[in-house]
């Protein structure tokens, strides 16, 4: 098991490489001098020297990987020109609101979507599986975006139930202790703002939800079914077992890994669909950030955001495949 | 009438000589890289008409055997020699490719034996598209040839393989593998996966083949009763080892190793 | 009806039985045509038959394995007193495990691999009740001992994967003994083995059978396996029994002409130049059944009469009866 | 019965969504009679079917034709994606036949390439590219397709993995089929059915990707209007003019929602098991 885990480890270390040097090759390969593209476009000549002399640009091309690299394992991305801080420490700043949000969004799809999908596949072809495949082929059409829009337009706009945009009203003293609003108002008592921030985070998890419940459904049914046909179930009924039975020990167990599966997979689809969201409802998180990175073209500050969330989401993926080994024994004991 | 080939000495079709298979172990990151033997020293001779039985039981090395001797894998020791010409010679480093052994094979699968997507006639003559040969007309005829070599309409070549029960798409595989010439054909559990009933059938039929084209015949099976109808010798293999060999009557009337007597008394056979 | 080897203390009777499966849109295919024979207690009854012969229905019938509202049974199917056409679902489910029991063609598959041995079996232990962990825990070890696995401390706590094919069988069997079954459906339970291991497979199913009366329904293709392990054989050939009778007997006289067949496709020692018959032609697909004896298109001995009507089973022999007109 | 009801509805509706786009795409201009950049402030936020001005969508902020901006959203997002298809479709397909069917160390090189294309979370890169490389119609299609051969790759390879240990290509080795035989008549002729149902939901996700790259911004040029950056331009105004905001929105749904549609009508006619689940 141990093996298992550290080979998995292990084997995540040459496609960071592979990644980090891909990044590399992608700035390296910008159109224009390396330094020009970095800095931003009212750097002045004293600005370049300094970028080159900081990236060591007039190095071999070997070495400034080494460099880039370095800085890497530093945790170093230079400075943003836009806020004019450190890349690390902006990073650091508008994390938690991204995590926060990320996860209240896969609690609503994993919520919603894996028990409608099992109750769909047991009950196939039920009036119950066509509303379910309804639900699941629209939530996959639909842009987040638009469905933020279109959210903000009808709950925030004409109904006015709950607020479109950012974290929590700005005139609310909230101490910054882990950077999560919804702990550090419950640490500090104040349940007032944890409602707030509560009905804040509402509107962009639902939206970023939306899309993953219908993927996360259609699995979890085609999932149970697979499973449902294989012989050790007919052994299970054969035993005596109660239906009940049969699908809490020996259906559900076992379509447990494409369902982890499938949720780890849509970790990608909640980073990337967080960045659009965040945009939509103003939240300060990373993607926020990354958007106004991109579109002021700071360049350090891009570089930086984009390593940050592929990082997290190699990270993710390790730790995916390391709950198969907490569920499956023929991955824990040694014996092929 | 039994073939001539049994009452005639000659010079062996296929001389296998000290066959021996290591599969290389993966080095891992916390254990030594570990070889698996899976043959040791397996010789014999095949000679022109002869049925060669090859006994043993799942995982005894007998499919590796034959995908050697076929050219789908490669040995790691040992040679083989068919008529004149040096099949695999590993000390000299001679390794002929598939197509130049002359050696086809049948399959155990009468399903994924054949492409779902080719019609029959195309599976049959695909060896010799393979060897480059165009003409649609010498095509046609030398699968509508064959087609009746191994007793189906010529008609067969026109439709997919899903149109035909197990027997018959065991006997479009014989097709196909005798449309080149081969001087030897190897059935691997060739009718394992039939009914008792069909199975006879294309026992019967190998037989046939073996009189008409006098070709040489290696049968891979478990099946004792099997091997006891078609074989004129045969071979028991265990553990990548051949245990015992001879005639077929003798070494299943007369076992003298333990292994091949506790193999065959498993085997439930109706005359006992 | 006629069956004449009817016997007073069956545990399974089988009369006139029919099965249907609902193929879709309103149709429904005859799988299995007027069926009838009984199991005594402590008998090992096989049924032997090619494939699409509808031997592994009859077999699953018995416990209803199908998705609801795709089998359909006419006739009678009685099991330790109770009708499994007419009985409701809730009764069969309460025979399952109980009375009767199954193992499968494929060992690997048939156990969840996500749980251990042990617990697999205790599961089945605790279908009935009425005991506790302690007792069930001993009752486990006990079963595993009765498979003869040398020690059954250890391959308790083990996972499926971790047994090799024979074990994975052996504790199938186990399992399916926890509630002391009265009848136990093999279905085919060493086809996926070696043949030494197949052997060892049924003298244990043999020695269970003598040392708690278990009676066996042995679902096979293989005629000389069969021979040498059953008590008495029922031959299936397109959904219907062509004819049973006493395992020697049946195989060494057979009265019926489609077993005569069968047994001479058996392939045996060949003298030099000779060469024994097949049979010619094919099995009858299931969508297409016809009037009169299914094996008339394929028989050396039709006759005109073989092409109408219903054949009735008829003694042939003491204990044999065939459905045949012109019987061996 | 009704299983086979819901099959049909699946493409009929399908038919109709994307058919109905691509009415959009190829006549919309006809009818809008106006320049989809040509603005007349006088005719802002005019609504749909709105009596002035003859515009049948409406107008936006500037004035603009909306339907003339639409049917330009719909030429881009079809032919954005439609490159894209094509493009991930052959690199993907190719790559993974060759991979699972060649196995070994060229395999294991090969998947991990596909790894590291794959460790970067989707839209992250293309918006990576995008911000280094400027957008134009050729980057965003680069930028879609270096992740989007994936999906194709991975299956391709999966089968060929399966394909390989298959008997007939065991025979075709034996007869002297070299790499490229066993390719062209074994493994790709059965790879071409999966290869059109992931293109059709690969076409979904890059309708979807391109609208959210045009959405922050980084798509084609803002010169070319798109459903997302038309999207991005009227979030401001949208309490005032709805379909601002319902619009564009509606046009990459019915497209998606088509494609996805199609898609699975598809995978349920190929797929017995899945047809077998159904009925």
């Amino acid at each position: 098991m141990l093996r298992h885990i550290a080979g998995r480890v292990l084997g995540a270390v040459p496609v960071v490489l592979l990644v980090a040097l891909g990044i590399f090759a992608l700035v390296r390969l910008a159109p224009g001098d390396a330094a020009s593209t970095l800095a931003a476009e009212d750097a002045t000549e004293a600005d370049l020297a300094r970028m080159r002399a900081q990236w060591g640009l007039d190095q071999p091309v070997l070495v400034q990987f080494f460099y880039f690299l370095t800085n890497l394992a530093r945790l170093d991305f230079g400075t943003s020109y836009r806020y004019h801080a450190p890349v690390t420490e902006l990073i650091g700043q508008r994390l938690p609101a991204t995590i926060e949000l990320a996860v209240i969004a896969l609690l609503i799809a994993a919520a919603i979507a894996v028990p409608l999908g099992v109750a769909t596949a047991l009950r196939k072809g039920s009036w119950l599986d066509g509303l379910g495949s309804l639900v699941a082929v629209l939530g996959v059409s639909a842009p987040s975006f638009w469905i933020g829009i279109l959210l903000v337009l009808f709950v925030s706009g004409y109904l006015n139930l709950l607020p479109s945009s950012g974290r929590i009203p700005l005139d609310v003293p909230l101490r910054e202790m882990t950077g999560f609003v919804l702990i550090d108002s419950l640490l500090q008592g104040q349940v007032g703002v944890f409602r707030q921030g509560l009905e804040h985070i509402l509107l962009p998890a639902t939206t970023l939800a939306f899309g993953m419940i219908g993927i996360i459904a259609r699995i979890s049914r085609s999932a149970v079914i697979d499973v449902g046909q294989e012989e050790f179930v007919v052994t299970a009924v054969a035993k005596g077992l109660k239906r009940r039975e049969v699908v809490r020990n020996h259906l559900l167990p076992n379509a447990t890994v494409p369902i982890i599966t499938i949720i780890g997979l849509e970790l990608g689809t909640l980073i990337s669909g967080s960045i659009v969201v965040e945009v939509v409802f103003s939240w300060p998180g990373l993607g926020s950030l990354l958007y106004s990175a991109v579109t002021s073209r700071d360049i350090p500050l891009t570089t930086g955001i984009v390593i940050s969330y592929t990082f997290i989401f190699i990270s993710l993926n390790v730790l995916v495949d390391l709950v198969y080994v907490l569920i499956d024994p023929r991955l824990r004991v040694g014996r092929a | 009438m039994p073939a001539p080939a049994m009452t005639i000495p000659s010079a062996p079709v296929l001389r296998a000589e000290r066959i021996g298979k290591t599969y290389q172990g993966r080095s891992r990151l916390f254990a030594q890289a570990t070889g698996v033997t899976a043959l040791t020293d397996v010789s014999f001779e095949v000679g022109p008409g002869e049925i060669l039985g090859i006994v043993g039981e799942s995982g005894c090395g007998k499919s590796t055997l034959a995908r050697i001797i076929v050219g789908l894998e490669q040995a790691s020791a040992g040679r083989l020699v068919a008529g004149d010409a040096t099949l695999v010679d590993v000390a000299a480093g001679i390794f002929l490719p598939p197509a130049a052994r002359r050696i086809q094979m049948v399959f155990q699968d009468p399903y994924s034996s054949l492409n779902p997507r080719m019609k029959v006639g195309d599976v049959v003559s695909e060896g010799l598209r393979i060897a480059g040969e165009t003409d649609r007309r010498l095509l046609a005829d030398r699968v509508a040839g064959m087609l009746r070599l191994v007793g189906l309409p010529a008609e067969a070549a026109s439709r997919y393989p899903f149109q035909f029960s197990g027997g018959q798409r065991q006997r479009i595989g014989i097709a196909r593998a005798l449309i080149t010439e081969p001087r030897i054909l190897i059935a691997d559990e060739a009718v394992s996966a039939l009914d008792v009933s069909v199975q006879m059938q294309i026992l019967n039929l190998l037989l046939d083949i073996r009189d008409r084209l006098g070709i040489a015949v290696l049968f891979i099976s478990h099946d004792i009763g099997v091997i006891e109808y078609l074989c004129d010798k045969v071979i028991v293999l265990a553990q990548g080892k051949i245990v015992e060999s001879g005639s077929a009557d003798a070494v299943i009337s007369k076992p003298s190793h333990v292994y091949t007597k506790k193999l065959i008394d498993a085997v439930p056979r109706i005359q006992d | 009806m006629h069956d004449t080897s009817r016997i007073d203390d069956a545990v399974l009777e089988a009369d006139q039985l029919s099965l249907f499966l609902r193929a879709g849109r309103g149709t429904e295919l005859k799988i299995v045509d007027s069926v009838s024979f009984s199991i005594a207690r402590g008998e090992f009854y096989a049924l032997v038959g090619e494939s699409g012969s509808g031997k592994t229905v009859i077999a699953r019938s018995l416990m209803r394995l199908f998705p609801p509202n795709t089998l359909r049974m006419e006739g009678r199917l009685v099991v330790d007193g109770v009708d499994l056409t007419t009985a409701p679902a809730s009764r069969v489910q309460r025979m399952r495990g109980r009375s009767i029991s199954m193992i499968f063609q494929e060992p690997m598959t048939s156990l969840n691999p996500l749980m251990t041995v042990e617990r697999q079996i205790d599961e089945a232990i605790a279908v009935v009740g009425g005991m506790g962990r302690r007792e069930r825990r001993e009752r486990v070890v006990e079963l595993l001992a009765d498979v003869q696995f040398a020690n059954p401390g250890s391959v308790r706590s083990m996972y499926p994967h971790e047994l090799s094919g024979g074990m994975r069988q052996r504790a199938m069997i186990a399992m399916a003994l926890a509630n002391n079954p009265s009848l136990l459906i093999a279905d085919e339970p060493t086809t996926a083995l070696d043949v030494t291991i197949q052997e060892e497979i049924l003298q244990l199913l043999l020695r269970l059978r003598d040392q708690h009366g278990l009676s066996i329904l042995f679902i096979s293709h293989d005629l000389s396996l069969v021979r040498r392990f059953a008590d008495r054989i029922g031959v299936l050939y397109g959904g219907v029994l062509m004819e049973t009778g006493p395992a020697h007997e049946l195989i060494d006289h057979p009265t019926h002409p489609y077993s005569r067949a069968l047994i001479d496709c058996i392939p045996r020692r060949r003298e030099a130049g000779k060469r024994q018959a097949g049979i010619d032609g094919l099995v009858p697909g299931v969508a297409d059944w016809f009037d009169g004896c299914r094996f008339a298109p394929r028989c050396p001995r039709m006759a005109e009469d073989c092409r109408h009507g219903r054949i009735e089973m008829t003694p042939t022999q003491p204990a044999q009866v065939a459905r045949c007109l012109h019987p061996l | 019965m009704q299983a086979w009801r819901f099959l049909e509805l699946k493409f009929i509706v399908g038919v109709v969504c994307l058919g109905s786009i691509i009415v959009l795409a190829l006549f919309g201009g006809l009818v809008a009679g106006h320049d989809p950049n040509e603005q007349n402030l006088l005719f802002a936020l005019e609504p749909p079917f709105g009596p002035e001005g003859g515009y049948l969508l409406g107008t936006d902020h500037l004035g603009r034709d909306l339907l003339a901006r639409m049917t330009s959203g719909a030429r881009v997002s079809l032919a954005i994606a439609g490159s894209v298809v094509v493009l991930s479709g052959v690199v993907g397909v190719l790559v993974g036949a060759l991979s699972g069917y060649l196995s070994g160390t060229r395999d294991i090189l090969i998947q991990k390439v596909v790894e590291t294309f794959w460790a970067f979370p989707p839209i992250l890169l293309a918006i990576a590219i995008l911000a280094f490389f400027g957008p134009s119609l050729t980057n965003v299609i680069i930028a879609l397709t270096i992740q989007r051969w994936i999906p194709y790759c991975r299956i391709a390879r999966a089968q060929a993995l399966m394909l390989r240990s298959r008997e007939y290509i065991s025979a075709a080795k034996i007869m002297g089929g070299g790499t490229v035989w066993v390719l062209r008549h074994h493994i790709l002729p059965n790879l071409l059915a999966s290869a059109i149902i992931i293109g059709t939901f690969t076409m979904a996700t890059a309708i979807l990707a391109e609208s959210s790259l045009s959405f922050l911004g980084l798509g084609v040029p803002p010169s070319v209007p798109t459903w997302g950056g038309m999207l991005a331009e009227g979030r401001s105004y949208i309490t005032r003019a709805w379909w601002l905001a319902v619009l564009p929105g509606l046009g990459i749904f019915l497209t998606v929602l088509g494609l996805n549609l199609l898609g699975d009508w598809m995978r349920d006619q190929l797929d017995p098991k899945a047809a077998l689940n159904l009925s």
